[in-house]
């Protein structure tokens, strides 16, 4: 095997010799310069490969033929080899990808990069201090060198800025190894720290320069406002290999040394990693310069990686894998990202649109992106995972609420660029020009990020690789994406059948389950069907919608709390996606992912409480949870209650599921919704009556709220799929009350309203949404008059409504009569009368949709509409075969269910053979009450008829109006503001509180950001200054 | 005779008895309102002439299928009302088909008709129809609130929601009436009902002189004869409802007729004497007082329990 | 004799640092930094010193006397001063150009890039 | 409080921060034992006298090689310079008068200087002195060519074969050590260079030859980032 000692004498030979080439060689120059950065990666790689295989141990390799500590040592171990491989990769792509630049400058900037790569590896393999000192400081010089290949003012700035801070530290850094030298009498690592030199004072202080430099290499927030120009400035190309290999090296030293000042070190590495990490990100939420953005953002996520070394000790055999997940997850994402700034020359985050005129690359910036929030299936996700599993289990819970607080707010700007690269405003025609050498990099790396999540799922208990089948067929569908929409339909369709035929074993038995998987899978294929009316190739559809219904089949058939949470993540970004295809709705879809992440967050917090109180990530775990017992399931139910969009964390929904396409609004409304409801319902069976007492009881309120203010608003909306959305907030508020009662009759109540909620939602938003699209227009005032035109949409809608206002016959009345024996029996007398008034509340806006659609005065410019497909009406009415079923035979259904729940509840509801449901208090035979209802109408009609000649239909506008007869439709279509007298007398009750409560607060976040960045004054002085205030507080803090 | 048909007809013969004691009550309460302002007022036999004018007229104008189908729902409401309503206390053949629902299905069934009777008339097209819905709905949707809080602390108060176990529960003497027994509950019941019977002071929803007797504006002939048909049985109805649940119901037909009238006059006599209320007003009138005294109602209901 | 020189050492550090903070002119913040690195290679080459001991050159006249200073301090003294020469000159390019650039040495011209 | 004191205060508090360092100082009786090391086996394992030299080249050849990398990194970013302002040359740069003085102890001086440096790196294993210290003072005679003419330009194609064909002999014979089996990168064991006779001109192994090449790559170096400082220079 090559030994590692050639890395540096192919690397110096090389750049040594690159000095005979003239100015005409530059081509073979560059290409040795590759050749070489290819042998150092070989090198490093064919170690690493003989100790994956276990085939060598750990090498020392000496120099001049002498023993430390009389000579200097490097040494080649697991970890070495793995960090020198990442630097070289890393190195040889970057070198590819600044080929033409680097030809451009000449032989010298081959050099000064190639020895760049150098100084990193022998920096992570030397053994000897003062060695280190030297590689760092070529390290340095060689980066203040590369700066310049970016050639203007401000590079050159940032370049001199640098050399001061990195003059000044290593300077200390110096100080730090003599004494320790002085003190040890010996410059060895090794024989440094088995001296023990801390326990002197002195020593201490040396051993202290030493560890503060090497963590003000890291660019520890604030002390970096050097760093960060340099990563505004360089070449991306450049900024690539900063962000990804020197960091690298750099924590890899940090992880090296440490251990010379013995384990009182660790926390406040702890300390300082998180105060960059949520720095770093708190601050960047302001930037609009994205290689600055990006700069904030490695700052940010290699303080965490710092975090994760200080914590080693606490981490224990889990610090290895969280460490090295965290790190390479930032590695790769980082590079990539850098590389893709250097594609697109763009120096505003705002202009980053012209990313959509290539496919290809937009896909890998998502991909980076997620990858940085840690989303599935990312490296990032798995190690976050651990991290705040072993953290919260290790009773270090404020740590792991700053690493989610960082985490969320990276996630602020991370999303709003991400926002804007989707839906911006495209106003350039100029095209990008991707070359090769450029694009293949980037590739490579995203590639591995996939990969890398693949095989992180050994490492993480509760992980499957079952959960990566649906990503698979989603990456599929992504590949196939030139298809056309039809052909990618009914691929989604099967697929889907086939998935839920996979999975339906898993469910079986289980009804509650059962119940939710046809919900989410049925449901799901039923409005993928609706699809078909779409004509081209809608790009990008497909995949996202599996990938949600792929989450919900994980949420649903996970048996482990890692497969819950890994589902729910996937669904999040799923409908993410989803959402903002809408056309307006950029700002929706990011504070929906706002609060979703911040939910999941929450959720994630709950989930390591139950880890720690149980030691196993089964579901089951959730069974009383020991720990923190009331916050656990406090922070779960409102982290599931951010899906269900309950009163306070609602303000997301309206704008993104009203704004959503036509067929996505059905999706995310009837079904995605759900999934919310299926995490509270599960809480609350594991959680019980007896503990969640309180909880259960404030809970209750918040749906009654929830539910009288989504139907209030719902009725005072002028947008057709507005009033849809407020309307499942409202309905959404009746299921959370209903099963916040914890009693079979409120669990059945909510279980009706879960199933009516699904069809009749399904139905109205598929309806809607296509009569949306007809007529061009979301206000109900521009329509009116359609029945003529599309009687059969009329007759889904009229169900639909009837549904939902509960009325007789009707299903939803199934849920009106469950309640109000649930809400007596459980004495939550106040809060039901409550919900009720917001029944009715609902038959109002119910009237305004079906009213201002379909009847009253039809606009001359829908004078010849058409009724909608049959893509969409045969959907819609399998849903209302579905009502009438439930209707027809509500025992059916409900009588299984509720001997489900007598697992848990006591049973108050029975049923005679003859569909009569009975309580203590009440009775109700909902199939009498169907025929006799549909006899008397029957009956009734046919008197009508009798009585009634042959009738003579009458012209638009013939009606008794004021004596004069109306000539436009808009003056006399009563819809707008219909419900005045009501917004008068109880308007006040919706006044947007809650929004401008949520926008201080982001406000402030904004605020507080710019005050604290104003430290980076941008004078390079200053800079210093800074370095040495940080290192006189971090003595004042660990040895003063 | 087979039982189901000998219990249909039973029941087709009290809506027939309902229906002429709704026009009966309606043309006297004309006549007593007429009193009241000093005049003569209609005869007695009014409403029928008035059903076979309507019927036997000649043109018949239709705005279209729901136009045609709203009068329908509307009646199907108030005959459905009656149906699931028992009509006199304790008796089997009276008791109609108030086995299929209770209590809580009359309360929702009142929405059907009035969907109906929305869906067709505002499918005329008139803006007069679509602006007396959507104050009525706005008001009944206030009027719920006490009712139900009224209806909940009956079944708080008897345990039950059905009206047979309602009805059981007062009789043997005018004290143990709910209105006795549980007066807030009560009151606030009939506050609300004051609302349901949409009279003066709640009667902007046909406000006869603003937008021409509301709803109905664009109905006539045999489909206002159905209209009218309905409103005499709903009235009845309503007032049975009330009485039923306050005044101990009724074991003959004879208090029926007496009970009914007087719950009706009531809601009357109070239109007589107040004036008509604004939308919002009516809307904040009812989620006050009444729903305080409900609120109330629950509650010491509750605490009694 | 040695604490009169790790104290020149530490001193010329100090300065040398005050003057990297203080000065507006980047030639005398570049002057600062030779006397911040001075100072240092001073402190490591008393570190290095063995009292009465001579260079460590073993040739007759440093055999004579037979106690010898540490060589090791004082190869890396050699080391960092060199390393100093080229972080200085690299300064002094990067001045040069600043200068071309904006005819102006005050570092407080330089803020191009902040926040 | 002004800002000169803040920064004044914020350094003494640094200086607070060292002081320790300074207070644990006691010059020292005895060597460290890495350093007694040297001095007792020093001469036998690299059979240079001078100590330092052997520290320098052998046992830590390795700081050595990154030293002479930071000289030839120095060099080639300030090179960048010469193409960076390419555009921005001034072409006629107004040139000083030069005094008779120093152009004729320029033609004196300069042959001695340079002979003098190459004395000193030749000599590094004996005397005091080596690569970098001649190197330097090959350096500061080519500053007195430059003053003593200003139209004086350095062939960059001499120097730079100088520098790359040093630099690559350094790497071969550091490489050259490891080659042969159980050797070690750098060590000065090579066959073809014996030890000599301690105190000689031709002994110490390699040492010399490396030290030749160091004199040689370094002298070119500084040189040439003297030259890119004169020609990159524009004075108007």
């Amino acid at each position: 095997m090559v030994g590692p000692i050639y890395i540096i004498a192919i690397a110096l030979g090389l750049a040594f010799f690159l000095g005979f080439f003239g100015k005409s060689l530059k081509d073979v120059s560059a290409f040795l310069m590759l050749a070489g950065l290819a042998f150092m990666t070989f090198i490093s790689g064919q170690w690493l490969l003989a100790f994956f295989n276990g085939s060598v141990t750990t090498q020392e390799i000496f120099t001049a033929g002498f023993r430390p500590p009389y000579s200097i040592n490097l040494r080649m171990g697991y970890e070495e080899a793995v960090m020198t491989t990442m630097i070289n990769v890393i190195g040889f792509l970057g070198g590819v990808y600044m080929f033409k630049r680097l030809k451009e400058v000449g032989n010298s900037a081959m050099s000064v990069f190639i020895v760049l790569i150098m100084s990193l590896n022998v920096i992570v393999m030397t053994r000897d201090l003062f060695n280190l000192f030297v590689f760092v400081e070529i390290g340095s010089i060689a980066t203040a060198g590369m700066i310049i290949l970016e050639k203007n003012s401000k590079s050159l700035q940032a370049g001199l800025k640098y050399l001061m801070a990195t003059g000044v530290i290593s300077g200390l850094l110096l100080i730090g190894i003599i004494f320790a030298y002085y003190f040890a009498g010996s410059l060895n690592i090794d024989g440094i720290i088995t001296a023990h030199v801390g326990v002197t004072k002195a020593g201490a202080v040396a051993v202290f320069l030493i560890i503060a430099v090497l963590v003000l290499e890291l660019k520890p927030f604030p002390a970096n406002g050097w760093g960060l120009d340099v990563y505004q400035s360089a070449k991306p190309g450049f900024g690539a290999i900063v962000s990804a290999a020197t960091a690298t090296a750099g924590l890899y030293v940090l992880y090296k040394v440490l251990p010379m000042g013995g384990e009182t070190w660790y926390p406040y590495i702890v300390l300082i990693g998180l105060i960059t990490f949520v720095g770093s990100n708190l601050v960047g939420t302001r930037q609009k310069d994205a290689n600055r953005l990006l700069g904030y953002s490695s700052i940010g996520q290699i303080g965490l990686v710092m975090t994760v070394i200080g914590l080693q000790p606490i981490l224990g055999s889990k610090f290895s894998f969280i460490a090295f997940a965290l790190l390479l997850n930032h590695y790769l994402a980082k590079a990539g990202l850098f590389w893709l700034s250097g594609i697109i020359k763009k120096e505003k985050i705002s202009d980053w649109y012209v990313l959509r005129k290539n496919k290809a690359l937009l896909i890998l910036f998502v991909i980076f992106i997620f990858a940085l929030i840690g989303f599935p299936p990312f490296p990032s996700f798995f190690g976050k995972y651990e991290l705040i599993m072993s953290l919260v289990s290790t009773e270090n819970i404020w740590i792991a609420v700053l690493i989610l607080l960082g985490s969320f707010a990276e996630g602020i700007y991370m999303f709003k660029w991400l926002g804007d690269v989707l839906k911006d405003e495209d106003q350039t025609e100029e095209s990008l020009n991707i070359s090769w050498n450029k694009f293949i990099p980037i590739v490579i790396v995203g590639v591995s990020l996939l990969a890398a999540g693949f095989y992180s799922t050994p490492y993480v208990e509760g992980a499957h690789y079952f959960y990566f089948i649906p990503l698979g067929f989603i990456v599929f569908m992504g590949l196939i994406d030139f298809l056309p929409a039809y052909v990618k339909n009914t691929l989604s369709i099967a697929g889907m059948t086939y998935y839920s035929y996979i999975i339906y074993p898993l469910v079986e038995g289980d009804l509650m389950r059962t119940i939710f998987f046809v919900i989410f899978m049925i449901g799901g294929i039923l409005t993928l069907i609706v699809g078909y009316n779409k004509k081209g190739k809608r790009e990008g559809f497909y995949p996202v919608a599996l990938m949600m219904y792929a989450g919900l089949a994980t949420i649903l058939t996970s048996d482990s709390m890692f497969g819950f949470f890994f589902g729910w993540e996937l669904m999040t970004a799923g409908s993410y996606f989803l959402i903002i295809r809408g056309k307006r709705s950029k700002p929706h879809a990011y504070s929906y992912m706002l609060f979703s992440v911040a939910g999941a967050y929450l959720i994630l917090l709950g989930f390591a409480f139950a880890y720690t109180s149980a030691g196993t990530q089964d579901l089951i775990a959730l069974k009383d949870i020991a720990v923190y017992t009331t916050l656990a399931y406090t922070l779960l139910a409102v982290g599931f209650m951010t899906k269900t969009a309950s009163l306070g964390l609602h303000i997301w929904l309206p704008g993104a599921h009203g704004e959503a396409e036509s067929d996505v609004s059905p999706m995310v409304s009837a079904i995605l919704l759900k999934a919310g409801v299926f995490g509270l319902m599960l809480l609350f069976l594991y959680m019980g009556q007896q503990t969640g007492e309180t909880l259960l009881f404030v809970l209750g309120w918040v749906g009654a709220f929830t539910a009288l203010v989504g139907n209030l608003a719902a009725v005072f909306q002028e947008d057709a799929k507005r009033l849809l959305a407020y309307s499942s907030i409202g309905q959404l508020g009746y299921i959370l009350f209903a099963i916040a009662m914890m009693t079979q009759l409120g669990w059945l109540a909510g279980f009706t309203y879960v199933i009516n909620h699904f069809l009749f939602k399904a139905i109205l938003f598929i309806v809607v949404g296509g009569i949306v699209v007809r007529t061009g227009t979301h206000n109900l005032y521009q329509m009116g008059g359609l029945l003529k035109k599309m009687p059969f949409s009329f007759v889904a809608v009229l169900i639909g409504i009837i549904t939902l206002a509960g009325i007789p016959p009707l299903s939803g009345f199934a849920g009106k009569w469950l309640f109000y024996n649930a809400v007596v029996l459980k004495g939550w007398y106040i809060q039901g009368v409550i919900v009720f008034f917001a029944g009715s509340i609902a038959f109002m806006y119910a009237f305004k949709l079906i009213h201002s659609i379909f009847l009253g005065q039809l606009k001359d410019n829908h004078r010849n509409i058409k009724e909608l497909s049959p893509a969409i009406l045969i959907p819609a009415y399998i849903l209302i075969g579905g009502i009438i079923y439930f209707s027809a035979y509500p025992q059916n259904v409900l009588e299984p269910i509720g001997n489900m729940l007598s697992a848990y509840f006591p049973a108050t509801v029975d049923w005679s053979g003859d569909g009569l449901a009975t309580t203590v208090l009440s009775y109700w035979n909902g199939n009498a009450v169907l025929i006799i209802i549909v006899t008397t109408f029957i009956l009734v009609l046919a008197y009508l008829k009798l009585i009634t000649g042959k009738t003579t239909k009458l012209e638009q506008f013939n009606i008794a109006y004021s004596a004069e007869r109306p000539f436009r439709p808009e003056t006399t279509h009563v819809s707008y503001n219909m419900f005045a007298g009501l917004n008068k007398a109880i308007g006040f009750l919706i006044a947007p509180g809650i929004t401008r409560f949520w926008k201080n607060i982001s406000d402030m976040v904004l605020d507080l950001a710019g005050f604290i960045r104003r430290l980076y004054s941008g004078n390079g002085q200053v800079y210093a200054v800074h370095i040495i205030i940080y290192i006189v507080i971090f003595y004042f803090i660990s040895l003063g | 005779m087979d039982y189901s048909i000998q219990k249909f007809l039973w029941t087709l013969l009290g809506l027939f008895i309902v229906l002429n004691w709704g026009f009966l009550m309606g043309s006297t309460m004309r006549r007593i309102g007429a009193r009241l302002a000093g005049r003569v007022g209609v005869p007695i036999y009014q409403p029928w002439i008035d059903m076979i004018k309507m019927i036997s007229l000649r043109t018949y104008l239709s705005h279209g299928v729901l136009y045609y189908i709203g009068p329908v729902f509307r009646l199907v409401g108030g005959i459905g009302m009656f149906l699931f309503m028992p009509v006199l206390v304790g008796s089997e053949i009276w008791s109609n088909y108030s086995f299929s629902g209770d209590l809580i299905l009359l309360l929702y069934f009142q929405s059907f008709g009035m969907l109906g009777m929305a869906l067709g008339a505002s499918e005329s097209g008139s803006p007069n129809a679509t602006i007396g819905i959507s104050r009525g709905l706005a008001q009944f949707a206030a009027v719920e609130v006490p009712m139900t809080l009224a209806v909940i602390a009956i079944a708080i108060q008897h345990h039950t929601f059905s009206f047979s176990e309602i009805l059981d529960a007062q009789q043997g003497g005018f004290m143990n009436w709910t209105l006795f027994t549980n007066p807030l509950a009560s009151i606030a019941g009939m506050l609300a009902m004051l609302g349901a019977m949409s009279h003066s002071p709640f009667n902007l929803v046909k406000a006869p002189n603003e937008i021409p007797i509301g709803p109905p504006t664009e109905y006539h002939s045999s489909f206002l004869s159905v209209l009218r048909t309905n409103s005499a049985i709903i009235h009845v109805v309503e007032a049975a409802l009330f009485m039923n649940l306050f005044f101990g119901g009724a074991d003959t037909w004879f208090m029926y007729i007496i009970k009914t009238f007087f719950v009706y006059f009531i809601s009357v006599f109070i239109g007589m004497v107040f004036p008509r209320f604004k939308i919002e007003d009516s809307v904040r009138w009812f989620l006050k007082w009444p729903t305080v005294i409900g609120i109330i109602a629950v509650l010491v209901a509750a605490y009694w329990k | 004799m040695e604490y009169i020189i790790i104290t020149i050492g530490f001193a010329l550090t100090i300065f040398g640092l005050y003057g990297i903070l203080s000065q507006k002119n980047m030639i005398k913040i570049i002057i600062g930094f030779s006397l911040f690195t001075t100072g240092i290679n001073i402190v490591m080459v008393a570190i290095g010193f063995i009292r009465g001991g001579t260079a460590p050159i073993l040739d007759e006249a440093g055999k004579e006397i037979g106690k010898y200073v540490d060589p090791l301090p004082q190869a890396l003294v050699l080391t960092s001063i060199v390393i100093g020469l080229g972080v200085t000159a690299l300064m002094l390019a990067y001045v040069m150009k600043l200068y071309q650039d904006k005819k102006s040495l005050n570092i407080n011209d330089y803020k191009d890039l902040k926040w | 409080m002004g800002k000169k004191t803040m920064i004044a205060l914020i350094t003494l508090a640094l200086a607070f921060v060292i002081y320790p360092l300074y207070q644990s100082y006691n010059g020292s009786e005895t060597l460290k034992d890495v350093g007694q090391y040297y001095i007792d086996n020093g001469v036998e394992e690299t059979g240079a006298q001078n100590l330092v030299t052997s520290v320098v080249v052998t046992y830590r050849g390795l700081d050595t090689l990154g030293e002479v990398t930071i000289l030839f990194l120095a060099a080639s970013v300030i090179s960048f310079f010469l193409s960076f302002s390419k555009n921005d040359r001034i072409k006629s740069r107004s040139i000083r008068s030069v005094t008779e003085i120093l152009t004729t102890s320029t033609q004196v001086l300069v042959p001695m200087i340079f002979m003098f440096g190459v004395y000193i790196f030749v000599n590094g294993h004996l005397t005091p002195g080596g690569g970098f210290q001649g190197g330097a003072v090959i350096a500061s005679g080519i500053i007195l060519m430059f003053l003593s003419n200003p139209r004086f330009k350095l062939s960059h194609k001499v120097i730079q074969f100088v520098e790359s064909t040093s630099g690559i002999v350094f790497v071969l014979i550091g490489a050259a050590g490891a080659l042969m089996m159980d050797g070690d990168f750098l060590s000065n064991k090579i066959p073809g260079f014996g030890f000599g006779e301690v105190g000689s001109i031709i002994s110490a192994g390699a040492i010399p030859v490396i030290y030749t090449f160091l004199g040689l790559k370094v002298g070119a170096e500084l040189s040439n980032v003297l030259g890119v400082f004169v020609e990159s220079q524009s004075e108007k």
